[in-house]
């Protein structure tokens, strides 16, 4: 499947893009993120740390064990600093 | 129940008198309005705040329509900026209304404590030494216990 | 810090931008507004508040100060009416202003708290069906226990 | 001494008067309050029940034991109702 991934703050900085189209056939976010880190040095240093990484299925907030499977978009972020 | 999020600046003046003039029944009037603050030490030039388009309204709007619901509200209006915001600038609008005063404290409170930590936004901070993104406080998320 | 205990009444639209243009040092300002409500069952045709000219004064003056040191506030403002009150009509305006959120909204919460049962007001309703005093409650007494 | 007494409220209503001047040799303000309700009916009535009396000696919250030596204005109210 291809899905739209968002970078937002550091990690969208890190990537250097804000959004791309990934085909995928992750059942899960962390398989995604396996398969991100594989693409170059910059997700891998984006992910190496993922304690206190947020992510977003089609905007509602999940975790890393989430399924993501007929999902259209998925968001990575640092935790929120709104307010 | 009025939702912004908004790029240009708002004006905090007559969001109160608005909210004022709603409903015999209202007795009580909270509002929060939190600002670009500026240190001496380290005075800031410009924040910029990042968001995540569409899901932030969702988010902010399932938030409000939980403190309507729990402390039985007559109103709430959240207004948010994004973009590029210099010292001085407000950056967020909270007012909540009720008949009594504790449920309008509460709900206000309630609502800042979620903004800060489960609305998707993100704050750089740029200063003469450079620039930083803001990083989420442990105290934010500890406060958030406070409502469960 | 400004206090005013005045019969005519205060428009509370232009008092958030008199606090909110102050001090650099500003991240968070709440509001309190407390408005006469009306009973739909029993609507009530005015409200009269009297008070203690002079006492009224000093108390307050000592609960800002009070508010001020403890939670290191940067400023804070309390308007509160005397006189005839009708349905909608403002009675009384708290704001507070610090550096982060929790300390303005604590302060105002204790203030109004402390303004309810220990500033020398006493409110009576007249209603179609009479007039009365009305009496303090419980719950008032119980909530300055918070700030101990 | 003569001292300024001031009545709020429904004891104000009852009492007839917001305020006057009382020539007392009282010590305490229950002292006080003994002589009051010697001035007739409608001080008796109002001072009836004390439970809930609130009392100020020179703007000062005090209680019905506090000493009134040398003050000059002393306050009787009900529990205040502002904000």
């Amino acid at each position: 499947m291809t899905v739209r991934v968002l970078y937002f703050s550091w990690l969208r900085e890190r990537i250097g893009v804000p959004s791309e189209s990934i085909e995928t056939e992750a059942v899960r976010v962390n398989d995604l993120l396996d398969e991100l880190r594989k693409k170059g040095e910059r997700y891998k240093l984006a992910f190496t740390q993922t304690s206190s990484l947020c992510v977003a299925i089609d905007q509602e907030l999940g975790d890393m064990d989430s399924d993501i499977t007929g999902a259209e978009e998925i968001a990575f972020f640092p935790p929120m600093t709104g307010g | 129940m009025k939702l912004s999020v908004q790029e240009e600046p708002f004006f905090p003046d007559g969001k109160i008198g608005h909210f004022s003039n709603q409903n015999q029944e209202t007795g009580a009037i909270v509002t929060f309005l939190g600002k670009v603050r500026s240190d001496l030490e380290n005075p800031l030039e410009y924040m910029l705040i990042e968001h995540y388009p569409g899901m932030t309204e969702k988010v902010i709007e399932k938030i409000m329509a939980e403190a309507v619901k729990r402390w039985n509200l007559i109103d709430c209006l959240v207004i948010h900026r994004y973009g590029k915001l210099t010292p001085g600038e407000d950056i967020v609008l909270v007012a909540t209304s009720s008949k009594h005063r504790r449920e309008a404290f509460e709900a206000a409170d309630y609502l800042m404590d979620f903004l800060k930590s489960r609305a998707p936004f993100w704050k750089k901070e740029v200063t003469q030494s450079g620039e930083s993104w803001v990083e989420s406080k442990e105290i934010d998320e500890v406060a958030l216990d406070r409502w469960k």
